[in-house]
């Protein structure tokens, strides 16, 4: 199977956020991150789509991802100041629906810019 | 559906100036002849007016959201709007974050807004950011007099493709229309220079000119036929003694339509901070004796704001004369911006002749269709103290109860204790909603008429100007009812204009390799995509050319 | 007759009791009292759930336990007294208007924040930001005392404009941060960058300190108005030197980043390294 | 108070003859800085490109991106913010002593060399990394350099610029900015937002135990904290979203696994200088994205009942009294 190629990829794993990068892939894995640098090349070839974890855990033992989002839900729900934190290595659209989480909690929000 | 009876209705697009009349709203949000069931909405005592309409104000993408960092101790001190279980919570203040603004605005009966700087570069951030502005309607204009792309074109002489830059960025950046701002200046302030003659040739070009800019883009726009002329924030903005400089800029746009930002800042005389006085009188006669041109006031009002402007020469001498914060931000190839945190005081006596002026200018120009309500939020004050300025305009003895505050030394430098002139009920209407509608292009906006979006005001009657129109009964948005009595009912999302200008097929080969040697970005990921706007609803254009 | 609340039970998040303040408690009956509203982080919950609250209608507050994860308290306040037997949180009389707050025990971060006036005595530890303006703001302390007898943390008086700050301990890092006017009295010195970027004002040490490389060393003497400190704080067990016999202040002045106006006095005890003559070695002096 | 003066990086490329990097390694932790957008890179102003442009490096040690400076200035460990405040009184010709300079490290002539090329740029650039910003001083070594720059605006044209690490941590500053009006160091607990670092900054939070809860995502503190600040996490219910099982996970009670972003999850992610770019992710991952799984938890939550009673509102805490 010939590798199918996606032009101007965007790199996340530093702050230059290189959107000029080629990837060849076979779907399940990139074989080649043509114009990134190292880190970038780490990054790119380090990362699969084969099913390496569990799908989610909730206290150590495997559970559905259903399972484990009422889990969640509900531990962040009991809590009176529950923390909502990290968001480097994320997209926009999800830091936006963790922004939303700790508004609608009434809990803290903060980020890796704050260490 | 709904039904509004009894009101006193002001709807200046049809000519209504205070007849009790009904409206009716359909399911789709839009005003029809009559309706079937749903509710009915008693409005007898109450003014109706058609949702007021921002067509100048700063309220999203890359500017805003700097000076948000930045005033971290007026948030503290603002409006918070508390979370609901539906309503996601928010600050006002001089910088109110997205959601608060969606709720100031409706709160106070506007209900379509114009963020009217946005670089491309930032436009896919700012996209964001008006998305999430919530109940109001948006448009926003593309910052294009200092982008060095089209500047060289202006300067090989080849108008043509100018006009082709200027399409192409417009639909790269899912924008409205054009904003020019100190034509020429921006692009010389990254390198520390400012360009203040209108025929002197800007830093780094041999021939070309703010005022050839100036006169060729106002062309573009019209050839281009967007809704919306030229937005222009002339050169030398804040500087006493500009006003030659800004008559002398609207005689480049003869035969153009345009409409000039902010006027306030654009009319001082003298030639010092000390004999700098207001020259208002010769900037409304212009204006009324060329009516195919408009105005937004940029009115200052008294108290504590934050300047933010791509004019970022005003802003460095503004940091220099406050010692107060400064931000600045220079965009790629594109435009730059200043930030700098600022109190307008009434003892102070440049602050007190911008105050005057603003009003003077909605006051002289004698044609409400040409001149809106503005504060060029948020650098002459917060666009939710308008209802003041309304006051201001309704009442001419409560401008002169303002005017007692001034310095003695006041006299002869402003002519607004002379004015008597009061707006009246349909005035306001005219200037807060009909006239900027009209002059955005958007005939679906600030009307009552058939077929026209269902945004609606109602006011109790009320003496005092201020409190009225600070305090709507109802709030209408789309035939949805979203403020009642100061309660925020719904918060739907608000929609975004756009245009789509007709484009050459080779003007994206054209745009590749000059692309590529300024910005840092691959050129396919520059447009934003059409998807990634909430809401979008393309706006014809219609060649405007003479 | 006071009001005395006693802790009962420990927060296990952030206590928000802004309303524990003189005003606030004054005019109240003691089940008023027990029903304020405090927030145990999101949860609003009434007073009565953390404290047994004894008496009632009193501007002399004697709070009891550890309450360090108890904020805001005196938050504002203009009148009476606040006597905390034990530890107390962040922000204790932050915004301060008057009246007099006594901690036997340990106090956190921003005590006295942007106070206006009043008198706040700490007899353990306290931490940064005492006296200091919040984040963005503009000027901190503008008037009142705050007096520690123990250790102080970071930014010690960030931006202050007046008023006074007297640590009995040692404080860290950035002590009179972009100080705007008042004064600060170290009496057991402070670690770096002592008056870094200050504008005016006075830092005193009477423990030698490392000094910003931006100060230029005015003059060795002891100043007219250390005389006025020194009567004016005995009140307050605080013993400035001021007899020349025993020594005498080096002068510098800065932050000449800014340039600033600012004065730290630096005390040189006669018996070390200082020539007993208080001479005056100008800036100009030093320069040329 | 000097805010911030800055720019975006095509501007840098374009236009920046005089470029100082401080306490950052590019070379090594931000490879392609180099050759993207400043030293390398010829532009219409600067046609020769490397030849045209100064570059400066001042950090603690001669790191492999000394190699690529023109100037490199060790400072001492720890004395950066001396250093430029010392900077900035030299700047404005106050004298500072030659004893004092030396406790930088640095000696006059090499200061005023530096000024001398400072002033003398047409448009200067100044980027810190963590050297900087993470060692003592912190937020203030960081202010310091702005404030620099800002002040240099009296000369020539300045600009500085933080180099930002962790991916698309940028993109969280400026949507918490938009949404919330700060950056980071939030709480929401009176229902809105109100800020304070130090109070709301979450190693602090933590080491305090101030927080009964957690929700971690795109970020594994588990490793990267202080060790009271992991016993914390241990003790409270911690909820972790990754795209791999993480230290973090490992001491809490739910993990979630996510497709990483970039890779397998769409989206945009924000530059150091503020520029959102959109994501091109060429795999198909067995597993959610954080946007989806975050939604669901927000769903999940929204149907239970809200934690504010009906008809309470908390009391703001103004600065106004």
């Amino acid at each position: 199977m010939s590798l199918q190629v996606i032009d101007n990829a965007t790199c996340t794993f530093c702050g230059c956020v290189c959107d000029d990068i080629q990837l060849h892939h076979d779907e399940v894995r990139i074989h080649e991150a043509k114009r990134a640098c190292v880190l970038g090349t780490a990054w790119f070839l380090n990362h699969t789509a084969e099913k390496k974890h569990p799908d989610a855990l909730v206290d150590g033992r495997e559970a559905s991802l259903d399972e484990a989002i009422e889990a969640a839900a509900a531990l962040l729900h009991a809590a009176d100041m529950p923390l909502v934190y990290g968001m480097s290595n994320t997209t926009c659209e999800a830091q936006k629906q963790c922004a939303a989480l700790a508004d609608q909690l009434g809990g803290l929000l903060d980020s890796h810019t704050s260490l | 559906m709904l039904r509004i009876t009894g009101g006193k209705v002001y709807d200046p697009a049809n000519g209504i100036d205070g007849e009790v009349r009904d409206l009716a709203i359909d399911d789709h949000g839009r005003f029809v002849e009559s309706v079937d069931g749903g509710r009915t909405i008693d409005a007898t005592g109450m003014i109706v007016f058609p949702g007021g309409v921002d067509v100048h104000t700063h309220v999203a993408g890359g500017a805003i959201n700097f000076a948000r960092a930045m005033t971290p101790e007026d948030h503290r001190r603002t409006q918070a709007f508390i979370r609901t279980k539906s309503r996601r919570s928010g600050l006002g203040g001089m910088a109110p974050t997205t959601f608060a603004t969606g709720y100031l605005y409706a709160g106070m009966g506007w209900t379509t807004v114009n963020e009217a700087a946005v670089p491309v570069l930032s436009a896919r951030h700012t996209h964001e950011e008006l998305a999430d502005i919530p109940i109001v309607d948006k448009t926003s204009l593309t910052l294009m007099a200092n982008n060095e792309i089209m500047l060289d074109q202006l300067e090989q002489g080849e108008y043509e493709r100018a006009k082709q830059v200027v399409a192409w960025y417009l639909w790269a950046a899912k924008s409205y229309g054009v904003k020019a701002v100190n034509p020429g200046g921006v692009a010389a302030w990254k390198w520390g220079k400012d360009a203040k003659q209108l025929a002197s040739p800007i830093e780094g070009y041999k021939k070309l000119t703010p005022g050839g800019i100036v006169t060729q883009l106002a062309r573009i726009c019209d050839d281009l036929g967007l809704p919306h002329p030229i937005h222009l924030h002339c050169n030398n903005l804040g500087a006493p003694g500009n006003i030659a400089t800004t008559l002398d800029t609207l005689k480049h746009l003869e035969g153009s339509r345009a409409h000039i930002a902010h006027s306030q800042y654009h009319a001082y005389g003298g030639d010092g901070w000390d004999t700098m006085c207001s020259e208002t009188a010769q900037l409304a006669d212009y204006f009324n004796t060329h009516p195919n041109i408009t105005t937004d006031a940029g009115a200052v009002l008294f108290g504590d704001t934050v300047t933010i402007t791509a004019d970022g020469p005003w802003q460095h001498l503004l940091y220099k004369l406050t010692g107060r914060k400064w931000g600045n931000l220079d965009v790629e190839n594109e435009t730059g911006c200043g930030i700098v945190p600022y109190t307008y005081r009434p003892s102070n006596l440049v602050n007190a002749v911008q105050w005057a002026s603003g009003l003077e200018l909605l006051l002289l120009i004698q044609n409400p269709w040409q001149v809106f309500l503005s504060t060029d939020h948020p650098n002459g004050g917060c666009f939710w103290r308008y209802p003041e300025i309304i006051k201001l305009l309704m009442s001419a003895d409560f401008r002169k109860e303002c005017t007692r505050k001034l310095p003695d030394k006041i006299k002869g430098k402003i002519t607004l204790p002379e004015v008597d002139r009061e707006y009246t009920l349909y005035e306001i209407a005219v200037s807060m909603s009909a006239g900027p509608a009209k002059a955005l292009g958007l005939s679906h906006k600030g009307s009552l008429g058939i077929g026209c979006d269902a945004d609606v005001v109602i006011y109790n009657q009320d003496d005092d100007p201020a409190r009225m129109f600070g305090h709507p009964r109802y709030v209408i948005k789309g035939g949805e009812v979203v403020i009642e009595e100061g309660d925020i009912l719904e918060t739907p999302q608000g929609r975004e204009f756009l245009v789509k200008p007709a484009r050459d097929p080779d003007i994206d080969a054209f745009m590749r390799p000059r692309f590529e040697e300024c910005y840092t970005m691959s050129f396919e990921n520059y447009p934003v995509e059409m998807e990634r706007i909430e809401h979008a609803e393309i706006r014809e254009c219609i060649s405007h050319a003479p | 007759m006071s009001i005395a609340l006693h802790l009962k039970r420990q927060p296990t998040v952030p206590l928000e009791a802004e309303t524990i303040s003189p005003d606030r408690l004054a005019d109240l009956s003691n089940s008023e009292i027990r029903s304020l509203t405090v927030y145990h982080g999101k949860r609003q919950l009434p007073l009565g759930e953390f404290f047994d609250v004894e008496g009632e209608r009193s501007d002399e507050l004697h709070l009891h336990g550890e309450l360090h994860k108890v904020r805001w308290i005196g938050r504002a306040m203009s009148r009476g007294s606040i006597v905390v037997h034990g530890s107390a949180g962040m922000h204790l009389g932050a915004y301060m208007r008057g009246g007099r707050i006594e901690v036997h025990g340990n106090a956190g971060d921003w005590l006295g924040a942007e106070m206006k006036n009043g008198f706040i005595h700490v007899h353990g530890n306290a931490g940064g930001q005492i006296g200091a303006a919040y984040r963005g703001s503009l000027s901190g302390m503008k008037n009142g005392m705050i007096l520690v007898d123990g250790s102080a943390g970071l930014e010690v008086g960030m931006r202050m404009r007046r008023g006074m700050i007297i640590l009995g301990g040692p404080a860290r890092d950035f002590t009179g941060l972009q100080m705007k006017g008042g004064t600060i009295i170290l009496l057991s010195g402070a670690e770096i960058r002592t008056g870094a970027w200050m504008n005016r004002g006075v830092i005193i040490s009477l423990k030698p300190l490392r000094m910003m490389p931006t100060f230029a060393r005015a003059s060795d003497a002891i100043p007219t108005f250390v005389h006025l400190y020194a009567r004016h704080l005995k009140q307050y067990g605080v013993t400035l030197p001021c007899s020349p016999a025993e020594g005498a202040y080096r002068v510098y002045s800065g932050d000449l980043s800014i340039p600033g106006k600012g004065e730290i006095l630096v005390w040189q005890p006669a018996d070390v390294d200082m020539p007993l003559h208080t001479q005056v070695v100008s800036c100009k002096g030093v320069r040329q | 108070m000097g805010g911030k003066v800055t720019c975006t990086l095509g501007e840098v490329k374009q236009r920046a003859d005089f470029i100082v990097y401080w306490g950052g390694n590019p070379a090594e932790c931000h490879p392609r800085h180099f050759t993207k957008y400043t030293i390398m890179q010829k532009s219409k102003f600067l046609p020769r490109g490397r030849k045209d442009r100064t570059m400066v490096l001042v950090d603690i040690r001669e790191t492999k991106s000394a190699k690529a400076a023109d100037i490199f200035l060790q400072v001492k460990p720890g004395k950066d913010f001396e250093l430029i405040t010392i900077l900035r009184a030299m700047i404005k010709d106050q004298h500072v002593t030659d004893e004092q300079i030396a406790v930088t490290g640095l000696s006059r002539e090499v200061l005023d060399d530096l000024v001398g090329r400072m002033k003398g740029a047409k448009f200067g650039c100044m980027f810190f990394g963590m050297g900087l910003s993470m060692t003592r001083g912190k937020h203030m070594n960081s202010a310091a350099l702005l404030t620099l720059a800002a002040e240099m605006n009296a000369f020539t044209k300045f600009v500085a610029m933080p180099m930002r690490g962790h991916g698309n941590v940028t993109g969280a500053d400026v949507i918490m900015r938009w949404q919330t009006g700060f950056p980071f160091g939030i709480t929401f607990n009176r229902g809105y937002p109100r800020y304070n670092p130090g109070e709301f900054s979450t190693v602090d939070v933590l080491v305090r135990g101030d927080c009964d809860a957690a929700f971690i995502i795109g970020a594994d503190p588990g490793a990267t904290m202080p060790q009271p600040a992991i016993e914390h996490l241990k003790r409270i219910p911690t909820i972790v979203l990754d795209p791999h099982v993480t230290h973090t996970s490992r001491l809490s009670r739910v993990h979630i696994t996510t497709a990483p972003q970039g890779i397998a999850a769409p989206g945009t992610a924000y530059r150091m200088d503020e520029i959102p770019l959109p994501l091109k992710p060429p795999l198909k991952s067995p597993y959610p994205t954080d946007e989806q799984v975050v939604r669901r938890i927000n769903e999940a939550i929204a149907a239970k009942p809200f934690w504010m009673p009906e008809g309470s509102q908390p009391q703001m805490l103004t600065a106004q009294v």
